[in-house]
């Protein structure tokens, strides 16, 4: 079965609310190894997001994500805006045109939304980055299209795996972002980022259970 | 909390409205996209200067803009870098028909933000270079790391190249002359107290009644060693050994000595850090031509100190005492 | 107790230090008795002036030697007057055969030490003035009590004073301009945490989390009332309708709107502040035509900021526009 | 029994010694009123007055007191230097050429150095001062000369009527000095130079004690 446009709206509200939700926690992890606003980044971000939702929810998914991105570079600054904005404007160049999005479209979306994150943000595995989330996420998903099974039961071990990097990020000492500066110091802390980013795929899997 | 601020989302729009009021002989502010202009821009044929960054630093960069210095700051929200649209805008606004130089402070997210204007305004046709200042010697310089980060050399080098630019010269050389102050400046902080961001509302780290950071960043990024309490004339040499060594500087150079305050530790205190810096440098057989003594670059309440030294040539002094006209910075004029 | 300091019974000293090394084109400092006076001292035939006071409010006074200002500071210790013989000498070194003025701000302490200086100088054929600066709306003026203490307004006066001299207009008219600027200016601050004294080593007062002093002094006396912390806004509200009400400020006057940080505030808590009291001035139909926003009469790492108004005229606003040039204000020139 | 001219001597030292005990307590005493410096400019004044010692101890009294008050005149500063080192100067005028003192000695000296304070301090009893313990001192002072006193138990007289005077400064509103800008607060804390000044009567009374 396929996520339809709507239940697309509906992920990107309910992350939404997860960041309002998570902002103190996503703000107290970076205050460990950054500089205390990836909550504040993130939340600015998205009520921007879901200001300008209403004029594009009758639109095809690849201009959703589209201007999803958009408005994400031009109200999160930091690192996270352009890695998120470009994220979404990456993965919606796969979808343009689409009113609902199978396994694969879902796939392709995201492996372009991440080849984008690390094309600007020049991050590898490993580097204590949400790149750490995310590659785990489109790896589980690969592995899933030759098994058959269910988009949301696909979602869910892709959000499995994105948490798993998330908590890998943990022992890493940081070579990219502001957490690099730390060095050692790094070490034995969860990165921010892998931490949204965690959040997003997992609110995927919650939102798109029904698929 | 203790601020004297209303709403943490309203604090830079409000900031900047109290410019706009306090300051409208020098500047003009625009809003949404948010930035700050010089009040006669643009000035016609000569490069214009931007920089820009998280807010929380000021003076730095709005207090800069003017005369002499920063043709436009864009302000982003405390601590976080500015996005995209504001330095386009900026970049469009204050156009003299000689090109832009970007003066962008190494931080990931500035870089990023930065490089997205930058292409967007070379495909309106505008002529951007930019030049990233990475002078912290407090972080490992590596190929495996985000690099160095852009702190006190920031000040002097808008400082400086806002007087070449004046002197109308030509972008190619302005650029230049910005990334060889970059190669010859270098900087590191501590601090004694932590900051509090007004979004996140409790301090950035711990920090002990006993303890401070040193090598911290200026988004009260936690530094590379915690130690314990040290006087002011310890912590000086400790500061100065790393950037002298660094460079290295060299028996015999010209420097200007920044000995800058993070925010919350007051003028005496800095002239006690001052006094031994000059002490420290003279033994090392520098010769301190020109200094800068207080609060220009900092973390918003966070008490603590910096130091920059900078080689200088016949040249940069030159350009450093002519005149400048800004909220921050003034002489000459 | 976090400080840049090495030994506190050293801070004031040390501090000195800094200034000549870092300063030498604009003061000279003498050691025991303490004084900085301006490198170019005795002005022949321009009146002299002197302030002095307790250091850790820097960068007054001492910040405040050179041309178009003062031509000696004397530093006592951390928030106790200096002594008698420090102002004698000064006044000695700094009489340029024109008089010498001595700006006192209102503390039992500074008066009784200033008054003996002048006495022993005019025994010794000096010709000296004082005037005494007693602005703080948060102290009741009576003649019950040590009256009003010097704040905010000293700064402003140091500055027009100082441009009256450069003109060379004589002791008298200097003295009665003083204290028409003293007749015409009021202030009030508050603290959102206190200050710590290098040789106390812990704060002056606790304040807890949620509370402020309003009325503070700059001494981290506490003030006169304690109250649960409120928004940036509510705060302006409260020291600008004070300061406005008492004078009275009348519709159709023209201002200098000075907005103060205490030592531990940042510069864009301060424009802040000064959006609103603008905003305030403008509804009260006052004419804010002149302007000051920074830490310029602190109080140690106390977090706070203090207003001052000061009403304006012609002669003011060119006293005020006229070059000055020293390390802690400096334009024109 | 007369005070000799190395009583004196031991007086002021044995103050010296009192003040760095209690500095601590007058800078207290001085925060909840004050500026929180009472305790170091006593402390500063006094070290340099045991500098200034030696260089008088052969000359009379008179030149001592005189020598005491110049050396807290130019190194106190604040209002404790101007209204100690006038305190010492005025007493002095009265002790000229003496090389003792008996008690009518010391009560005029007393006397003048109240005399003194008061003048250029412009205090009067209730203002919440040092002149609060310095004048019951002199009143029991002048109300022992009748009787038939002990020069020690005059001055034990004259420290206990200090102590409660700077005792009763308490409950004072103080109307002088920096915790007259505190108003109603200024009531229930202990004024530091009358504390100081008790001392000062008080250690007179325990060195002088053998007189
Ligand atoms: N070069 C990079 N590549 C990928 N992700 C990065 C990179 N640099 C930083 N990040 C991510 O951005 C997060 C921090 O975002 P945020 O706090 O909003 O921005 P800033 O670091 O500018 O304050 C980090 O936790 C990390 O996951
Ligand atoms: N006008 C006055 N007359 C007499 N004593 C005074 C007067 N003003 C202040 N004092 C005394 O001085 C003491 C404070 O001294 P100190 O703290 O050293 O000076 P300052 O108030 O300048 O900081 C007060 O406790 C009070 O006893
Ligand atoms: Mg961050
Ligand atoms: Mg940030
Ligand atoms: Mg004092
Ligand atoms: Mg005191």
């Amino acid at each position: 079965m396929a996520v339809t446009r709507d239940e697309v709206i509906s992920w990107i509200k309910a992350y939404g609310q997860v960041i309002t939700e998570n902002k103190d926690y996503l703000t107290d992890l970076d205050s460990a190894i950054g500089d205390a606003d990836h909550g504040a980044n993130m939340h600015r971000g998205f009520l921007a997001v879901l200001a300008k939702l209403p004029a594009v929810e009758d639109k095809d998914i690849g201009t959703i994500f589209k201007t999803v991105g958009m408005a994400l570079i031009s109200t999160v600054g930091g690192a996270a805006g352009p890695l998120y904005g470009t994220f979404f404007i990456q993965a919606g160049t796969k979808l343009n045109g689409k009113m609902d999005l199978t396994l694969a479209d879902w796939t392709a979306a995201l492996d372009a939304g991440i080849t984008g994150v690390v094309n600007i943000g020049k991050a590898n595995v490993g580097d204590k980055t949400m790149v750490d989330a995310l590659t785990p996420a489109i790896q589980a998903l690969n592995g899933a299209t030759g098994q058959e099974l269910s988009m949301s039961d696909a979602l869910k071990k892709s959000a499995k795996a994105a948490e798993e990097g998330m908590k890998g990020t943990i022992p890493l000492l940081a070579h990219k972002g502001r957490a690099s500066y730390l060095g050692e110091r790094s070490i034995g802390h969860q990165d921010p980022g892998a931490t949204s980013s965690f959040l997003l795929l997992d609110t995927a899997a919650n939102v798109w259970v029904n698929n | 909390m203790k601020k004297l601020i209303n709403k943490p989302e309203d604090v830079v729009l409000e900031e900047l409205k109290g410019i706009e009021k306090a300051h409208p002989d020098l500047v003009k502010i625009h809003y949404a996209p948010d930035y700050i202009i010089r009040a006669d821009a643009p000035v016609k044929g000569k490069v214009a200067l931007i920089s820009g960054g998280g807010s929380g630093h000021e003076p730095m960069h709005g207090g800069f803009v003017g005369m002499g210095m920063l043709d436009a700051a864009c302000p982003g929200a405390v601590f976080t870098s500015p996005t995209p649209d504001q330095m386009l805008e900026a970049t469009k606004a204050v156009d003299g028909g000689a090109g832009v130089l970007h003066i962008v402070k190494n931080y990931t997210g500035d870089v990023m933000n930065f490089q997205m204007a930058a292409d967007m305004a070379k495909e309106e046709g505008i002529d951007v270079e930019a030049v990233v200042v990475d002078d912290d010697v407090a972080v490992k310089d590596s190929l495996w790391t985000a690099g160095r980060r852009g702190v006190g050399l920031t000040v002097l080098m808008e400082k400086l190249v806002g007087a070449a630019a004046e002197e109308k010269r030509p972008l190619k050389e302005i650029a230049n002359l910005a990334r060889k102050i970059n190669g010859q400046g270098r900087s590191m902080g501590m601090a004694l107290t932590s900051c509090t961001t007004p979004s996140a509302g409790k301090p950035t780290f711990d920090l002990p009644e006993d303890e401070m950071e040193i090598g911290v960043g200026i988004h009260g990024e936690p530094g590379r060693t915690r130690t314990k309490l040290q006087t002011a004339d310890q912590i000086t040499e400790t500061l100065m050994k790393a950037i002298v060594d660094d460079l290295p500087f060299m028996s015999g150079d010209k420097v200007l000595l920044f000995v800058n305050g993070m925010g919350g530790t007051p003028l005496i205190e800095l002239y006690i850090v001052y006094r031994k810096a000059v002490e420290i440098a003279e033994k090392a057989g520098l010769k301190v031509v020109r200094n800068l003594i207080g609060p220009y670059i900092t973390s918003l309440e966070m008490a603590g100190t910096s130091i920059t030294l900078l080689k200088m040539d016949d040249d940069l002094i030159k350009l450093w005492d002519a005149p400048v006209k800004t909220a921050g910075m003034r002489w000459g004029i």
